[in-house]
């Protein structure tokens, strides 16, 4: 059995060793970070099913046994969403492989931070210790400021900022509920704090879990925590920004789910998650209505989505988790496709506006399919796996009896349907515009988003495909007492 | 593997080939498609098992596939009419661009509409009914530029049906924990009174709104007179259709047998209100395509308020009446695209004429119009005359008077169309215009052949109702081939009514052609009495523009009041709403970090309350 | 039997029998002669009391009127009502100035013998006619047709290409749908 | 007449003469007043007539042949509604390829004099627009209203006469034969002079 | 089926005596209307010698298969409804084929020769017969409610859609429609000249307007097959509402005398009214006649 912390130690190790790589031989740049995705994705699906059911692989670093030491659990809920992160991630290395092409250079850089990121987010996913999250969160953040301001522009350097401002908000609260939660428990293991959180005075519990709620939040893209996303999103390159969506976002709200779900046991905050995302839903839908560009759009939805994926976690049942986990799964499956495929849909256009995509439909048919295929797939119309994720969404709602929340959902649906459909249809039925010179998709790109069609369809002809996993994964969740037993086999819930 | 899903892989798997064949080359494209119209039928009629069912679990949910005798009915309308259309698309569609889409979501809207008859379960229903309605959206927007707001309204009228739907099944599925059709009527009885309205209303709403029912029928004229007509006879014949299967049995088999007749009593009123409303519209439209679909709407609403009403007759008179309207429909819409094709252009007021240069075309027209008109003795009588007789037997003799008016405000649009397109001066400018091809007459004239045979002999259509009907919970309906009686016994024979009009036509017919044959002469439409002046060639006479003003007179308090611009208003309302919210995103990282900030102030100051410490 | 001489004058006196007692009338209201015909028509002098009414298209009319003067223009109009109606058909030419162009028998524009251009059953002479000459007029005319001799129609086909002549040097620009004969 | 009735009438001519190269102008009588002006002078005379001097309605347009001075005579007849007076503009342009310009932008109702008057006398208007045909259909012979064309050579060449009228005089004749004739009393109290 | 051969011959006698009748209260009309007028009018045959000598027209012109067709559709209409009309409650010859006959059909039926004569008209393509379409169209959607309202509210009060039915009721009860349905008589009363088309509803025709409407290219063989349709049906029309309101008849003699008394109603309407605007004969049929078959209704339900 593989050792877990490869999946971050290699590519930490990498991110820092690929100039001198690029010194060696300037294709190995391209190629060593597709090695590195490459292998920690075939590591994490390795593991992942060769993981006996109940019993997480826990690696205690620097042979330190946890509460002291730090732990990583690579668990059937971890498992999962890490090996979600290192295929994505991989497929976002395929597709920018040849980004010479695309339209950036500086490659060093790009896939330097790229792989720092996305170490940072296996960190976080798997790692047990809450003050490590801390450190792996600052490494993934810090990364994606510099992708954020990767074109060097205005633009760029603005987003960035805007970007740094409120993740440095965000890590100070994170930072000030650490404190005071080593301040009360006198640990930092997510397990052993999960024992001792009880006995937390709930008036600084639920200061702690506020501070959390908002640092994560901001991650999570939590409404009205969320004004960088947009300009982050719009900024970043194509694939940086469907490895935000599919990636970064991802890495927030597990940091959320995990923190609230096992860590601490505080049962309002759910109310709190699912007022919060119902805002997020409404608002960053209502706006990406009246967006007049691709990639703003598409970030406001990524929102709405994050805010639907809350409202799924936020009912604390297994079949809101279950739900939330098929719909994470679609987020980050289908809204790579839609970042991936408008990468090459703007390109040319300076201004990337909707209507700048006027009859794209017969001059880049690939391309616009796939779009048209994402965008099917995210508005949920079946066979497409959007739908299953939705009806799963839906079915935990009622099970809440929360009727009045299925109306706004499908309302919003609506209005997602809208915009979507809007962009649809200039891209198939509308005249083209004069001289546009346009960026056929490089066959890298072509495979990459081949497979993430192809698992769209699989799983939407056949959702069976992941629901298992997703069902185990839903039980580990909720199995807070064995994720206390197998870190700390020493302690066990009173 | 069962003939069911073979049957939706054989459909999928010619949508695929159509596509790929139009990307290689048309003709290609062709034959698979032709070949799609032969086979999808042959293998439905002949290898279909309709008594099989298949059942298998996908995420958790349990979904059977399986014909009952109701869906057959409605599979039949399917069956018959998507064929013809296919191949009548096939010269209709000779020379346009991107065939490959069109036939591949034509093949898909079929696919779906068979799934959802085969369905048994919500699931499956609401999948193939998304098919159903994304395959139709790429088809109403196919044509383009101009028609992308209709494209969005429709989508979006069509998903909120569909979501009501979906939300319905979801409570459904909560309150019973199963999917399946008839566990949710079987436990119906049981529900607390607000899930069975929550659920029955809204179910009934997405049905509806398929049917293109009153308030929600925007999308209708739009996306009908939008679409390439090979399609729309589709759309308006069948795929409309789907919404009354839906309320069929959720009419019937919810509300009736709960003894909750009054759900189908208002669905009845939406549907004569929706018979006058649209006919009124209707009859006021220059383009004989928005002509066809406000009556594509006012003809579901006297379905609709057939099946609402619940009697035995008055159900089977909206079951057969959807039958007959999607054969007439079907008729009227390819001749309408008929004539687009070959003379160019719908608009009554410019194309006149064109009688002796399409005759075809008009023989199927005239009869098609005749039976929507119901007039006997063609098909659309016995619906008519079944529809009033359960009304008036049923005493709701408002419902019969405004079914009445827009029955008798029928014949101004139905007179309207055949004039404007066929009748009048013939003018020079479509002195070339040939009759259509045969690939496009034959599957008019077929249909036009059918609504002769239903005006004597309907009981070759009441068969597969009666059958249909006893999944409704009507066992033993009766029925005579040629014979129609209504609950007080009173009857209408057709085969008299046939006789004895044919007797008379062909009697006077052989008089007056025999009296002074050869000194009967035919005269060009420019030979007018017009107070002797010589009428030219290019000086076109026909009364076409305004052609019911003093009508459209009368009616104005009426037709001022415009639903759609309410929805409009509304949709502006939202729109600066939307913009409003918008504003919160400034784009300006202080502004950012403030919300933050309060947005933490507010938690920390409301904690007490959230955490209720 | 049809064909058969002895039956068909007996078919003859009935059909004129009816044609006389019916007479639908086309009055073509050129000159001042168009005011004389409500009095004919109304309750004074009530020419229907013969059977003669008012019919408002050719195709449904037997007698064609000419009430007065004709211009070169209108003979256009004229020839082409008279072509449409139905055989058999009468003309009525009134007033001298459809006799012999009347007072304006020098205009460049008024033509001055009606019966040169469509054959004339009947002339009612009078500067106007008054309704009781019309009304003589005609019962000449009923008498006319049970005798068979109202033949103008039949003349007009038989002589149609002498007519065509008279008609054409006047009618110019000759664009008119062809009669059926 | 004294000054003080004809004022309107000599304020009127005196703000032409003032304002325009007149040919000729003169107050015929009371209410009555006539211009005569070059044809490019037309324009300018009507629009200042309508815009500055309430000769807002144009009653009549005619013309009459003068065959002798090879010339057409051009009226346009204004009136102006409150002070009741005709304003009589008069103008000549050569009977050959002579042309006046098109004031149909001025008055509507123009046109269908100008129609006329080309019809009847071939005389041109510059871009005056309108089917060629107005009264006259098929015409191809000289303009009928033209001295020159001789309407009793075309009568007899074009229509049919009946016999019986040969010795009919020509209207002319017997109107000439009149002139010497007193007027009767009657007739004598709707005489202008 | 050995009544089949009385069922001809009922119908061939039938339908002679419509054409009869309805030539001469045709040729009635006239002359009432002359006397009204104060003339002396034509005989009361004139209508036939009319038939007659529009039968006798040489020759004849159409302008394509539908116009050729469009008096057809109006016989055959007349005809047909005819057979389906009980003419006399019970006798051999005169009861027609009233056996399938019901009232919704016969609504149906009815309306079949206008549609065609229309389209006949169309293709005329003179627009005077266009337009009298259009007005003839919209004033048929105005007469047809009330109509249908008094209808339906005999049926439900009745419980049967047959005139028969309601024929023997009216037997049974000894009493009249108009008397035991007064409001339902009035609507439909009201309705009535609308549906002959004399003023002030002759809006389809218009002879100083419309050059006689939608007839206005049919001469001829054409003209006179209409007329005697037009005969027909107006007799055809008033047997069926003797037979709605007036208890039918059971011989011949009262057939005439209930009918001409009907026929007085419009015919001395008409002779001194001018002519409607269509809307506002449409508004009139929605006023009051409307009122009373609404009253009717109600009364009939409740």
């Amino acid at each position: 059995m593989t050792d877990p912390v490869y999946f971050i130690a290699i590519p930490l190790l990498t991110a820092f060793l690929l100039p001198l790589f690029g010194k060696i031989y300037k294709p190995l740049i391209g190629i060593i970070p597709g090695l590195v995705f490459a292998f920690t994705a075939y590591i994490s699906f390795d593991l992942y099913f060769n993981l006996e059911p109940g019993k997480p692989v826990i690696v205690q670093m620097a042979g330190w046994a946890p509460p002291w030491g730090i732990n990583l659990v690579f668990g059937e809920f971890s498992g999962l969403i890490v090996s979600l992160i290192t295929f994505l991630a991989f497929l976002v290395w395929v597709y920018s492989y040849n980004f010479k092409k695309v339209g950036f250079d500086n490659s060093k850089k790009y896939f330097t931070l790229l792989m720092l990121m996305v170490a940072g987010s296996i960190g976080v996913v798997l790692t047990g210790d809450i003050f490590n999250m801390f450190v792996f969160l600052e490494i993934t953040a810090i990364s994606s400021y510099g992708l954020t301001a990767f074109y060097k522009g205005r633009d760029s350097a603005e987003a960035a900022f805007k970007f740094l401002l409120i993740g440095s908000l965000s890590s100070t609260f994170i930072l000030l509920a650490i404190l005071l939660l080593y301040k009360q428990t006198g640990t930092l293991n997510m397990a052993e704090i999960a024992i001792k959180s009880q006995a937390i005075d709930p008036k600084i519990k639920s200061i702690i879990a506020i501070l959390f709620f908002v640092g994560f939040g901001i991650e999570a893209e939590m409404f009205p925590l969320n004004g960088w996303v947009p300009d982050a999103y719009s900024q970043a390159p194509g694939p940086v920004a469907a490895s935000f969506a599919s990636i970064l976002a991802k890495s927030g709200i597990y940091a959320l789910i995990r923190v609230f779900y096992t860590v601490l046991d505080v049962e309002g905050i759910f109310n709190l998650l699912l007022t919060a995302g119902l805002l997020t839903i409404i608002f960053a839908e209502f706006t990406a209505m009246r967006q007049t560009r691709l990639r703003r759009m598409l970030a406001y939805s990524s929102i709405g989505q994050m805010g639907l994926i809350m409202v799924a976690f936020s009912f604390n049942t297994k079949a809101g988790v279950f739900a939330g986990l098929f719909l994470m799964f679609n987020h980050a499956v289908i809204k790579t496709l839609l970042f991936l495929a408008s990468g090459f849909l703007t390109y040319s256009t300076k201004q990337k506006k909707i209507r700048d995509l006027d009859g794209f439909g017969k001059i880049m048919p690939f391309t616009s399919l796939m779009f048209g295929l994402g965008a099917f797939a995210i508005v949920g119309l079946p066979p497409f796996s959007g739908f299953w994720g939705k009806l799963n969404m839906l079915t935990a709602t009622a099970d809440s009896n929360l009727y009045l929340v299925i109306a706004l959902i499908l309302v919003v649906a609506v209005v997602e349907i809208i915009y979507y459909f809007k962009v649809i249809g200039r891209l198939y039925f509308r005249e083209r515009h004069e001289d546009v010179n346009i960026q056929k998709p490089t066959w890298n790109a072509v495979l990459a988003m081949s497979i993430l069609a192809l698992v769209i369809i699989g799983v939407g002809l056949y959702p069976d495909f992941i629901t298992d996993y997703l069902a185990k994964a839903t039980n580990e969740l909720f199995d807070k007492a064995g994720y206390i037993k197998h870190v700390l086999p020493s302690l066990s819930l009173n | 593997m069962s003939s069911l899903v073979i049957l939706i892989l054989i459909i999928a798997g010619f949508a695929l080939l159509s596509y790929f064949g139009h990307s290689i080359n048309k003709t290609a494209g062709n034959i698979a498609v032709f070949a799609a119209a032969v086979l999808i039928p042959l293998y439905w009629f002949t290898r279909v098992d309709f008594s099989e069912t298949v059942s298998f679990t996908i995420s958790g949910f349990q979904m059977e596939l399986g014909y009952n005798m109701y869906g057959k009915l409605f599979s039949l309308i399917v069956m018959i009419l998507s064929p013809l259309a296919l191949i009548y698309a096939l010269g209709y569609m000779k020379d346009s661009k991107r065939t490959g889409t069109f036939y591949f979501s034509f093949l898909f809207s079929i696919l779906g509409m068979t799934g959802i008859l085969m369905s048994r379960d919500f699931i499956s229903l609401f999948i193939f009914w998304e098919i159903m309605t994304w395959s139709s959206y790429l088809l109403v927007i196919f044509l383009g530029k101009d028609v992308e707001k209709t494209g969005i309204r429709y989508m979006v009228f069509s998903a909120l049906g569909a979501y009501a739907m979906f939300m319905a099944i979801v409570i459904i599925h909560r309150n019973t924990g199963s999917m399946m059709l008839n566990d949710y009527f079987n436990a119906f009885g049981n529900f607390s009174t607000g899930t069975k309205f929550l659920t029955g209303i809204l179910l009934m709403f997405g049905f509806a709104l398929k049917s293109a029912v009153m308030p929600v029928h925007v999308w209708a004229p739009g996306a009908y007179s939008n679409t390439p007509m090979a399609y729309t006879s589709v759309f308006s014949g069948a795929l409309s259709k789907m919404g009354v299967y839906g309320l069929g049995f959720v009419v019937i088999n919810l509300f009736a047998h709960a003894n909750l007749h009054f759900a189908g009593t208002i669905l009845a009123w939406l549907g004569a209100v929706t018979a006058v409303l649209a006919t009124f519209s209707a009859i006021f439209q220059d383009d004989a395509k928005k002509l066809l679909a406000y009556s594509s709407i006012a003809q579901l609403g006297y379905i609709v308020t057939g099946i609402g009403i619940g009697t035995e007759l008055s159900i089977f008179a909206g079951l057969y009446l959807a039958v007959l309207h999607a054969a007439f429909k079907g008729v009227l819409f390819m001749a309408a695209g008929a004539v687009e094709r070959q003379a160019g252009s719908t608009d009554m007021t410019e194309v006149t004429g064109l009688i002796r240069k399409m005759p075809l075309t008009f023989f199927a027209s005239l009869v098609a119009i005749i039976a929507l008109a119901g007039v006997p003795p063609l098909g659309g009588f016995v619906g008519k005359w079944m529809l009033y007789e359960s009304l008036i037997n049923n005493g709701n003799f408002l419902m019969v008077i405004m079914i009445f008016l827009s029955s008798t405000a029928a014949f101004l649009y139905s007179y309207k169309f055949l004039f404007g397109l066929f009748l009048g001066q013939e003018e020079p400018e479509f002195e070339n215009v040939k009759e259509a091809s045969p690939l496009m007459t034959i599957p008019m004239l077929l249909l036009s052949v059918f609504l002769m045979i239903t005006g004597s002999f309907p009981g070759i259509v009441f068969k597969y109702i009666a059958e249909g009907m006893t999944d409704l919970g009507f066992h033993d309906v009766n029925w005579q081939m040629s014979v129609l009686t209504n609950a007080w016994g009173d009857s209408v024979n057709l085969q008299h009514v046939t006789l004895s009009i044919g007797v008379v036509f062909v009697v006077f017919l052989i008089f007056l052609t025999w009296k002074g044959y050869k000194k009967t002469y035919y005269v060009s439409t420019k030979d007018i009495s017009s107070s002797g002046e010589v009428i030219k060639p290019e000086d076109n006479m026909t009364y076409s523009t305004d052609f019911y003003k003093p009508f459209e007179r009368v009616l104005h308090p009426i037709l001022k009041r415009k639903i759609e611009k309410y929805y409009d208003e509304f949709g502006e309302g939202i729109g600066a709403l939307f913009d409003f919210m918008r504003r919160i995103y400034t784009g300006n990282g202080q502004t950012y970090a403030f919300y933050v900030i309060v947005f933490l102030v507010i938690l920390l100051v409301f904690s007490k309350n959230i955490f209720g410490y | 039997m049809y064909n058969d001489k002895e039956s068909q004058k007996i078919v003859d006196i009935i059909q004129n029998f009816a044609r006389k007692h019916s007479l639908f009338v086309l009055a073509y209201g050129t000159g001042c002669g168009a005011i004389e015909i409500p009095p004919t028509m109304t309750s004074r002098y009530d020419a229907e009391r013969f059977g003669i009414r008012g019919a408002a298209t050719p195709r449904q009319a037997d007698v064609l009127l000419i009430t007065g003067y004709l211009a070169t223009k209108t003979l256009k109009r004229v020839i082409r009502v008279y072509e449409q109606m139905q055989d058999p058909k009468y003309v009525m030419g009134f007033g001298s100035c459809a006799i012999n162009g009347g007072m304006y028998w020098d205009s460049y524009n008024t033509i001055n013998m009606l019966d040169k251009y469509i054959p004339v059953d009947v002339y009612i002479n009078g500067c106007m006619p008054r309704p009781e000459a019309v009304i003589a007029g005609f019962v000449k005319l009923q008498k006319l047709i049970q005798e068979g001799k109202a033949d103008g129609w039949d003349r007009y086909k038989k002589n149609l290409d002498e007519y065509r002549a008279n008609q054409k040097k006047i009618i110019t620009n000759w664009v008119m749908p062809d009669f059926n004969r | 007449m004294s000054e003080n009735i004809l004022h309107n009438e000599q304020k009127l001519l005196n703000l032409l003469e003032k304002k325009f190269l007149l040919k000729e102008s003169r107050i015929i009588r009371a209410k009555r007043v006539e211009v005569k002006v070059e044809p490019k002078e037309v324009i300018p005379v009507l629009l200042y007539a309508k815009e500055n001097s309430g000769y807002i309605h144009f009653a009549h347009m005619s013309c009459v042949d003068w065959i002798e001075d090879g010339e057409f005579e051009v009226v346009y007849i204004l009136w102006h509604p409150e002070e009741k007076i005709n304003l009589f503009v008069k103008t000549r342009v050569p009977r050959d390829n002579g042309s006046l310009p098109n004031i149909d932008f001025i008055w509507r109702q123009a046109n269908t004099y100008e129609r006329e008057i080309r019809e009847m006398f071939g005389l041109r208007f510059e871009g005056l627009e309108g089917r060629k045909e107005f009264i006259l259909e098929d015409w191809n012979n000289i303009p009928p209203m033209r001295r020159d064309f001789d309407t009793e050579a075309y009568v007899k060449e074009v229509f049919f006469h009946r016999l019986g009228r040969e010795d009919a005089k020509d209207v002319r004749e017997k109107i000439q034969e009149r002139t010497d004739e007193e007027l009767p009393d009657f007739a004598k109290k709707y005489s202008r002079d | 089926m050995e009544g089949i051969g009385y069922k001809i011959l009922g119908a061939l006698l039938t339908t002679l005596l419509a054409f009869t009748v309805g030539m001469f209260y045709a040729g009635f009309r006239r002359k009432i209307i002359a006397r009204i007028q104060n003339r002396v009018g034509p005989p009361v045959y004139q209508n036939f010698l009319d038939v007659l000598k529009l039968l006798s027209k040489k020759t004849s012109v159409n302008h394509g298969i539908m116009q050729h067709l469009a008096p057809l559709w109006l016989i055959t209409m007349s005809v047909s409804t005819l057979m389906f009309i009980p003419v006399l409650k019970d006798g051999l010859f005169f009861t027609n084929l009233n056996f399938s006959g019901d009232l919704i059909f016969l609504l149906y039926i009815m309306v079949f020769g206008p549609l065609g004569m229309a389209l006949g008209a169309g293709q005329t393509g003179n627009p005077n017969s266009a337009i009298g379409v259009s007005r003839g169209l919209t004033q048929m959607v105005g007469f047809e409610i009330p109509w249908i309202m008094a209808i339906v509210a005999l049926m439900i009060q009745y419980k049967t859609t047959s005139v028969t039915g309601l024929l023997d009721i009216q037997s049974q009860n000894g009493t009249w429609m108009m008397f035991s349905s007064p409001l339902a008589f009035i609507a439909a009363l009201l309705a009535m000249p609308g549906m002959f088309r004399y003023a002030p509803f002759d809006i389809v025709g218009a002879p100083a307007e419309l050059a006689s409407g939608p007839i206005s290219e049919f001469g001829g063989k054409y003209l006179s097959t209409m007329m005697t349709s037009g005969s027909i049906f107006a007799f055809v029309k008033l047997t069926l509402y003797v037979d709605l309101f007036m208890g039918g008849a059971s011989n011949l003699i009262e057939l005439v005398i209930k009918t001409f008394a009907l026929y007085m109603y419009p015919v001395l309407w008409g002779a001194v009214s001018p002519r409607f605007r269509t809307e506002q004969a449409v508004r009139y049929f929605w006023g009051w006649p409307l009122f009373f078959g609404f009253a009717a209704l109600i009364y009939a339900a409740f």
